[in-house]
């Protein structure tokens, strides 16, 4: 296997970690190792890179596979019982569904440990891997492993200078730009959240910042358990925090109507058009893969942290993120080996020093970022106070991937929050 | 590669060779059990009467085999988890029915599945057959046909593409990239956004699937059309018919089984298709139908075998209307045998 | 004599005939038609302007920068910076330019624009330009100005080069291949055999048979998926053999399109003339040489249109392919490979509409090679009498 | 013993009663002719021998063999349908030899026989064409010939020369008139419409009529002692003439007084019960001849002459009720429309039915 | 006029060529008969008048129109065709009533055209059936029915009565006769191998071979004065009989040694360059009589006795190379195989052929 960086020689990775991995892992050489995942295309180029390095250091026959319906693909191979040693899922809620029928190992505290240790906000970290099995006991499963930061708006850069506006520090600040963009003449945002059977999705993220910028963490967490009910009020405002940018015809691009409908792939290309369609986009660290060809991050296009309210400081300035999480559904030593490779820097490097990685590992070197966007978004990462996974992710897969997704649409279409919000608690409720 | 194609290319023969073997074989193993010997008329005839009894079975063997491991066993299965919670772990009784019985997606699911198979059998039969009948009579027939076959051609992922550049909608003065939208601009109409339309979004929708199915419908009916003795025409020609009463009075009252095979088919199918739906709207903006809701019930989050078991039963209860028609057909041509 | 030739001479306008089919082919054609176009796209026009405007030339608006104030001379008075605004080798018809984003064609090309401050513009449709100013120029950047420069249609190979030339699709497609000929062929076989005896041959159960089939159409298959891998698992268990193989990959394929194959084809078959194969009776053919000799070489039509949609179905499967093949590397199917190019987001449509050009040209040929075998007239000359 | 012994064969397709108990014995060897109007059931009768319909009632015998229960393939039979029933996808060859290379016949066996079958029924510059290129006396010569080369032990013919010509028909009846004495344990049971074939080729004759059988025997007794009055015109052609008549005279012969008025006496003998029954009086078209003496049977109009070059045929108006009398003269005659002609017969040759239609028996 | 012309009318099937350039005038209200050996080509020419098969040369003029490219339906024929072509789909009603619903015709003219077709065919109890529940003949029928339903210009029968059975036969022949009688004005043109239907119903016969036209005239005419060898031979059953000869005399009678070796005058004038030539000798076996007197015609073995009740057909062999000769002699005969026996004719109806099989133009 070709390995991107050779080993030792650049200073920007750890290749310490490399060497030491390598050394205390060499007596599974040959052993199979299935590997399943979500990344498909250069996502997938990219975690091979990764890969390759495991198994230039153990021998282990790994092998990775991915599908365009890794979600159902995940499901029924683990009902059939013929599921990969490891299962990389973006999505906490499936992989407690799995934990809960039995279908994953538990990785143990030990880990729970090092992530508390090494993670930034590993607490939350921890707390996202830890499901209860099928025996009910809580205990750690999943691993995280690259994350995204959510709580990001992304503007050009030059539209910015050239129209004098400033990045605004609050949410008082950049609602004040919006108004003055439209005073301008201009079209402030670009909201799409269309994407096919996904469709619904972006807006759940936007809710889920309001949320973090509206209410206390504690608040967030309970709504995700349903602790709270759908149609609190607290998240019914968080809702109608969004359908301020969202639902205001002079806010968005097309109008409101082209909201529900324009793919969220499409919808930040209106940052580059001449005359500028909009001029901020709301979307995590992954998007620029869809900004149009040729655009150079930090020049072209750059981002911000979407602000939090001037009139609630004590909510500090919490981090919405989402990442993958690797459990192991088939249990062998080369499994384990592999976990405890994710632990050595240099598994998180040698990404990062490519593109789309990020890490809450704070044992990485920054240096090894390829950008300094990547860097940028990576160091809210490990100093965020707060940090949230995406709800939606965390909800039961009916909610957070279904009637949250369908509510957002409706409210995008015309209904009001309070109606919104209690339709997806009444599908929670049934459910139970 | 050339190993590669070398080694496809024995696997395949080699399992089709064994496919035909079994029923060489078989037919082989039924004439040594059961001889018939040239002499005696009397254990010929029994012999031979015993065959008829067996071979039947040795035909439909392999067919009804597969049926049964791939289709009866998991429906039976399906049967059982329906009365089980979603992790098919402890026995619910009734509740996920009664679960169904009282949703509000469930019933709207329903619903549009009775739009559905309103429109789409009727519509696709209708224009294959029109194809089917047009294309026969002009010379590049053969070259129309396989336009209209096209879109079977095409995976679901390509034709949800395809159909994104028809519906796509841009707000505002945007330049529209959807045809649809454009089309609309062009005479001074305002875009929509089609897919979000309630209650019509269901029929922009089975657009798609007419347009996919139409060529399977033209297909099997061309070929029934061409089984139509000639000679009928003929004689209707000859009757003064023209070409519409040929096709309505002659035509098409010959290849009546065939037009109700395609409808079943198509019925069917209709309330299988959930790849459409999912992937234009997930069953959005009140387009859910039942196989969508039940792909959503089986895999979302995990899934939840019980609840997507009753809507799969649900589903297969729809056709047993179908089914009995089709028995009574059945018995109905025997009987003119 | 054929039916084509007989309904030619019978009138109605055949004018109208060939009208009509016409109507309907471009009507069914050009949805297809927006995705070859688009196939052939650059990337980013794919999203900002209706296929149907790619054959004619675009107005695009672009940003450049003009060359830095380091390149300014002293001419006169006036400090100016020329150059081309197309990087070399680069072309286009400028038609108009500006300099403020909010107003990119403020000016037409070859307009001297007065931007205030002493300074003017004069951008010429050929690109170049001619920057003047009173005093020295200030900053380290050039100045940014907005261009709208007609384009000629273009179409670009690069879509299909990046499906094709990426990694183990020619392996998949011979994967795609290996299972759905088998796929196609397999269930073909064990359907007309069935289908021949549910049409005649006379035996208890027939029409509740023949029932069943029906209702198993409507068995939704991802209900048999779970249940099936099981199997499939424990039998690999128990024979020590890889649960995911080509032969249970056929099989599962045969027996989802087995109860549709069973329907269609006993539709075909039972309407074959009984005189026929009485004589082959008569003959002394067994149940099984009618089949083979009499029965399947005049079923030619059945058999070449099921086989095409049989072919169809495998062929563009993903998912009975992932489940019972795996997702393996070596094991990928041509659709699985063409999918893993779209990325984990998806929405990369230029490859989205390549690749599915290249994933129908099997099926067509497929479709155009069994065609000929949906011939009128077989039965011709059989039998005497209506 | 290749006989055909048929004991009270019924047949019904569901509600229809098709054939009401036949009776019958065909010895090994022997050429049965069945005869009876459209629709009478003598395809069906064929095809239950055949085993391709299945037996409602009774018993059929093949060879000495209960074969109610034996399939076709088993009962040694070959076929030719009325409706050809072709293979359509093999050429003509390929039709003609498909039975024997199904029995493994070898090769040059089989070519021996399609080639002289083909010679025989003058096919073999169509050997190689489909069916659908063939005209429909040429399918028929196709079916035909696919039934001789094989071998059989019972020959089932179903109209088999319909559609050919008359050149072809005889010399093609001769060729089976030939083939039967070539195989004389071969049974042949044929179907046919036309009477001289019938004639011809029958050992025996089966009269049916509506799924019964009126009459069996060799061709000159059917044709000189019909057994009734269906028989009687069935058999011969144009049929026979019929007269409505009242017995006036009973005795060693019988005089019948004409329904128009004229008594004839008839050489048949009636019991005296008979004197004063109605009854019908018959003679056939060709036993009448113009009368040249003062003694005539019956005088009439010619309404229609018909010259058929060998003979003529006379239509004489106005004696039964409304069908002409019919006269078959020999040779070209110069007689128009209109004339009033004078007709007699040999007494022999005079037919004299019971108010049932039975005959009487002739003396 | 409802008249046909067809002018050089030639078709081919790609390469095979079936008709070689007919020239035929049919007037308005002619009853013409095709006849001709099986695959001579009648069908294809019915077709070709039908409008259902293409012309591939010459004019086709109907009624006075040019109408190679009419179609069908604007041609104004019905048509019975050779295989039926009965619509499986509908009920033998329906299959009549068809045309005339095309037509929009009243139902009560629909109901009363179809009751008295089916009065006439006999096919009134099967009025409700499918066309599959019907035999071979209520087919034919129903066929024959549908077309008499109709009313148009010209009427085509393509071996119409081929499967009735001899009464029904004749039955049908007359309506035919009468229907033609009722429709004057109305052309018919009829396909037949039966000589009897030929000669009955046709103002001429055609007689076709080969796709080209033999001879073309009133029956008698063909019966009387065949044009050559082939016409000669087709008209009349069985056969005339020919026997090899050589022209010894010429001049207003000609004499000719047959091939036997005796020599025979016949009263037809020949060219003295004739003297020496090759002939053919011809004579019908119903002319033949049993030679009485001293005065024979030729001598032979009986080798086949025929006895068809009206008339016995004797097979006489050893006279003509492989045929035997067949002489027709009316009545029932105590002649057994083996006989020898001596014919004899009536001189005016022998016939002689010249070695191209012309015939010799008769005195
Ligand atoms: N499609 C065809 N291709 C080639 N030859 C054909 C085709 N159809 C008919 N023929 C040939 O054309 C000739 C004339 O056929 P046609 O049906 O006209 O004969 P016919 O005189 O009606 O004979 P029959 O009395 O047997 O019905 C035959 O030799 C036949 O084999
Ligand atoms: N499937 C059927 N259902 C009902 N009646 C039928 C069926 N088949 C035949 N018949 C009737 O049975 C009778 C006998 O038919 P069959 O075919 O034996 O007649 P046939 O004597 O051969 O007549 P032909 O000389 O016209 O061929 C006919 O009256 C016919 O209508
Ligand atoms: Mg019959
Ligand atoms: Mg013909």
């Amino acid at each position: 296997q070709e390995l991107k960086f050779p080993p030792g020689q650049d200073s920007r990775f750890n290749w310490k970690s490399y060497d030491d991995f390598k050394a205390s892992h060499s007596s599974l050489k040959g052993q199979p190792l299935t590997v399943f995942g979500p990344w498909r295309g250069e996502d997938e180029a990219l975690f091979t890179s990764v890969l390759n390095y495991f198994i230039a250091a153990t021998g282990i026959d790994a092998r990775y596979s991915s599908s365009e319906n890794y979600e159902q693909q995940i499901v029924i191979d683990t009902q059939a019982g013929s599921p990969p040693n490891i299962a990389i899922l973006p999505q906490p809620g499936l992989l407690a569904d799995l934990a809960g029928k039995g279908f994953l190992v538990p990785l143990g505290d030990d880990y729970a440990k090092w992530i508390k240790e090494n993670y930034g906000a590993g607490d939350s970290w921890i707390g996202y891997g830890t499901y209860k099995g099928k025996d009910g006991k809580e205990a750690f499963y999943a691993f995280p492993y690259k994350a995204d930061v959510k709580s990001l708006v992304w503007y050009v850069p030059e539209n910015f200078e050239e129209a004098g506006y400033e990045v605004p520090k609050t949410m008082e600040e950049l609602f004040k730009l919006s108004d003055q963009i439209v005073e301008d003449g201009g079209v402030p945002w670009c909201i799409g959240l269309g994407s096919g059977g996904a469709t619904g999705w972006p807006a759940t993220d936007w809710v889920e910042d309001m949320m973090l910028r509206t209410q206390s963490p504690e608040t967030y967490d309970k709504w995700v358990s349903n602790g709270i009910r759908f149609d609190d009020p607290a998240v019914v405002g968080a809702i109608d925090e969004f359908g301020k940018f969202a639902k205001n015809a002079k806010y968005v691009s097309g109008g409101i109507a082209a909201v529900a409908s324009t793919d969220f792939r499409d919808s930040p290309k209106g940052l580059f058009d001449i005359p500028p369609k909009c001029y901020l986009h709301h979307q995590a660290s992954f998007i620029p893969s869809f900004f149009p060809e040729g655009k150079e991050l930090g020049k072209d296009a750059d981002f911000f942290y979407m602000p939090t309210y001037a009139s609630k400081p004590d909510l500090g300035k919490p981090v919405l993120g989402a990442g993958t999480l690797v459990a192991i559904t088939k249990d062998s030593p080369a499994a384990k080996a592999f976990i405890e490779f994710l632990k050595t820097p240099i598994a998180h490097e040698v990404w990062m020093a490519q593109s789309g990685f990020l890490t809450p590992y704070k044992s990485v070197k920054p240096e090894a970022y390829g950008n300094d966007t990547l860097r940028k978004e990576g160091e809210l990462l490990t100093t965020a106070t707060t940090f949230r996974f995406d709800g939606s992710d965390l909800m039961p897969g009916k909610i957070g991937a279904g009637a949250f997704w369908t509510g957002m649409i409706d409210y995008v279409g015309g209904k009001d929050a309070k109606t919104v919000a209690s339709d997806i608690q009444k599908a929670w409720d049934g459910l139970k | 590669m050339v190993s590669q194609i070398v080694s496809a290319v024995g696997v395949v023969i080699a399992g089709v060779f064994a496919c035909a073997l079994y029923y060489w074989l078989s037919d082989k193993v039924l004439q040594i059990i059961f001889p018939v010997p040239k002499d005696n008329v009397r254990t010929a005839s029994v012999n031979l009467n015993r065959r008829a009894v067996v071979r039947p079975w040795l035909f439909l063997g392999p067919a009804l085999i597969l049926l049964v491991v791939y289709l009866v066993y998991p429906v039976v299965a399906t049967l059982l988890l329906s009365f089980y919670d979603r992790s098919g772990g402890s026995f619910v009784g009734f509740a996920n029915y009664r679960w169904a019985f009282f949703d509000a997606q469930f019933r709207q699911s329903i619903f549009n599945n009775i739009l559905w198979l309103a429109v789409v059998p009727a519509a696709c039969t209708f224009f294959g057959l029109v194809i089917a009948v047009l294309t026969d009579r002009i010379w590049w027939g053969n070259l129309a046909k396989s336009l209209v076959f096209m879109p079977m051609a095409i995976s679901f992922v390509g034709a949800s593409v395809i159909w994104k550049f028809v519906y796509e909608y841009r707000g505002g003065n945007e330049t529209q990239i959807g045809l649809l939208n454009a089309i609309v601009q062009t005479f001074g109409g305002t875009p929509q956004v089609w897919i979000s339309m309630p209650f019509w979004n269901n029929f922009f929708l089975m657009v798609i699937l007419i347009w996919i199915q139409t060529g399977f419908a033209m297909v099997i009916l061309s070929a029934a059309l061409r089984g139509i003795p000639e000679e009928t025409i003929e004689a209707a020609v000859i009757d003064g018919a023209n070409g519409w009463q040929i096709f309505w009075k002659i035509m098409v009252p010959q290849i009546w089984g065939t037009i109700a095979v395609v409808w079943t088919t198509i019925t069917i199918l209709v309330l299988k298709v959930f790849d459409i739906v999912l992937t234009m709207t997930n069953g959005q903006w009140n387009t859910m139908v039942l196989a969508n809701l039940m792909f959503d019930w089986m895999f979302r989050g995990g899934g939840d075998s019980g609840r997507s078991a009753v809507i799969a039963l649900v589903i297969m209860a729809a056709v047993t209307p179908i089914m009995i028609w089709n028995i009574r057909q059945a018995h109905r041509e025997t009987g003119g045998h | 004599m054929n039916a084509a030739s007989t309904l030619r001479r019978i009138g109605l306008p055949r004018l109208i005939v060939h009208v009509s089919v016409l109507l309907i082919c471009i009507v069914w054609l050009i949805p297809t038609l927006g995705i070859f176009v688009t196939s052939f796209r650059d990337p980013a026009q794919i999203t900002s302007a209706g296929w149907w405007t790619a054959f004619t030339s675009s107005a695009q608006t672009t940003a450049v920068r003009l060359a830095d104030p380091s390149a300014a001379r002293q001419d006169g008075a006036n400090h100016v910076i020329s150059g081309s605004v197309f990087e070399p080798g680069q072309g286009g018809t400028v038609r108009a330019f500006g300099t403020r984003i909010a107003a990119p064609s403020e000016f037409t090309a070859g307009q001297a624009a007065d931007l205030g401050e002493g300074e003017t513009l004069t951008v010429n449709a050929d690109g170049s330009y001619t920057y003047t100013k009173s005093a020295p120029f200030q900053g380290e950047r050039g100045r940014r100005v907005y261009l709208t420069v007609a384009t000629p249609p273009t179409f670009t190979t690069q879509n299909y080069n990046t499906v094709l030339t990426s990694q183990g699709i020619g392996q998949s497609f011979v994967n795609s291949l290996t299972v759905a000929i088998p796929s196609t062929i397999i269930p073909i076989l064990i359907a007309a055999f069935a289908a021949y005896a549910l049409s005649w041959m006379e035996f208890p159960g027939r029409a509740l048979i023949i029932a069943m089939v029906v209702g198993l159409i409507v068995v939704p298959l991802q209900m048999s998926l779970i249940p099936l891998l099981r199997m499939y698992n424990e039998i690999g268990a128990f024979f020590g053999v890889p649960s995911r193989s080509y032969a249970g990959i056929w099989l599962a394929h045969s027996a989802f399109g087995m109860p549709l194959a069973i329907y269609l084809l006993r539709n075909y078959i039972a309407g074959l003339p009984k005189e026929v194969i009485e004589s082959a009776r008569v003959d002394g053919a067994s149940d099984f040489e009618i089949f083979l000799k009499i029965v399947l070489p005049l079923s030619f039509p059945a058999l070449a249109s099921f086989a095409i949609f049989q072919f169809l179905w495998t062929w563009n499967d993903l998912l009975v392919a992932m489940v019972f093949l795996g997702t393996g590397k070596d094991q990928l199917v041509l659709t699985g490979a063409l999918n893993a190019l779209l990325g984990s987001q998806g929405g990369r449509w230029e490859i989205l509409t390549a690749s599915a050009f290249i994933s129908i040209l099997v099926p067509l040929i497929v479709f155009f090679a069994l065609q000929r075998y949906l011939v009128r007239g077989l039965l011709a000359g059989s039998v005497k009498g209506g | 013993m290749a006989g055909v012994v048929l004991k009270d064969i019924r047949k019904a397709y569901g509600q229809v009663k098709v054939l009401h108990g036949i009776d019958l014995d065909i010895g090994q060897g022997e050429f049965v002719v069945f005869v009876g109007p459209s629709g009478c059931g003598k395809s069906t009768l064929l095809r239950m021998i055949s085993g391709l319909e299945s037996i409602t009632g009774g018993e059929m015998h093949i060879d000495g063999q209960l074969v109610n229960d034996v399939p076709p393939s088993r009962r040694g039979i070959a076929m030719v349908f009325q409706s050809y029933a072709l293979y359509p996808h093999m050429t003509v060859y390929d039709n003609m030899a498909f039975g024997m290379r199904i029995a493994r016949e070898s090769r040059q066996e089989i070519d021996r026989r399609v080639r002289s079958a083909a010679e025989i029924l003058q096919l073999t510059p169509y050997l190689d064409r489909l069916p659908k290129a063939l005209s429909g006396g040429q399918r028929q010569r196709v079916a035909i010939g696919r039934a001789i080369c094989r071998d059989p032990k019972v020959f089932l013919f179903d109209e088999p020369l319909s559609n050919l010509d008359a050149a072809l028909r005889v010399a093609t009846r001769i060729e089976i008139a030939k083939l039967k004495e070539q195989m004389p344990d071969t049974t042949m049971i044929y179907v046919t419409h036309d009477q001289v074939e019938a004639m011809t080729l029958a050992d025996r004759i089966v009269v049916l009529s509506a799924g019964r059988i009126e009459q069996v025997g060799a061709p000159l007794e059917l044709y000189e002692h019909p057994q009734n009055l269906f028989v009687a015109r069935f058999i011969g052609s144009p049929a026979m003439n019929i007269i409505p008549a009242t017995v006036t005279e009973t005795g060693e012969t019988t005089t019948v007084s004409l329904k128009g008025g004229k008594a004839v006496r008839v050489p048949v003998a009636t019991a005296a019960s008979q004197a004063g029954k109605a009854a019908s009086f018959g003679v056939r078209p060709e036993d009448l001849f113009i009368a040249t003496d003062g003694d005539y049977l019956f005088e009439g109009k010619v309404s229609i002459v018909e010259a058929l070059g060998e003979v003529t045929l006379l239509y004489i108006e106005g004696l039964a009720d409304h069908e002409p009398i019919i006269a078959k003269i020999p040779g070209i005659l110069g007689v128009k429309k209109g004339d009033t002609m004078r007709f007699s017969a040999d007494p022999k040759k005079l037919h004299l039915f019971d108010a049932e239609g039975k005959t009487y028996r002739s003396a």
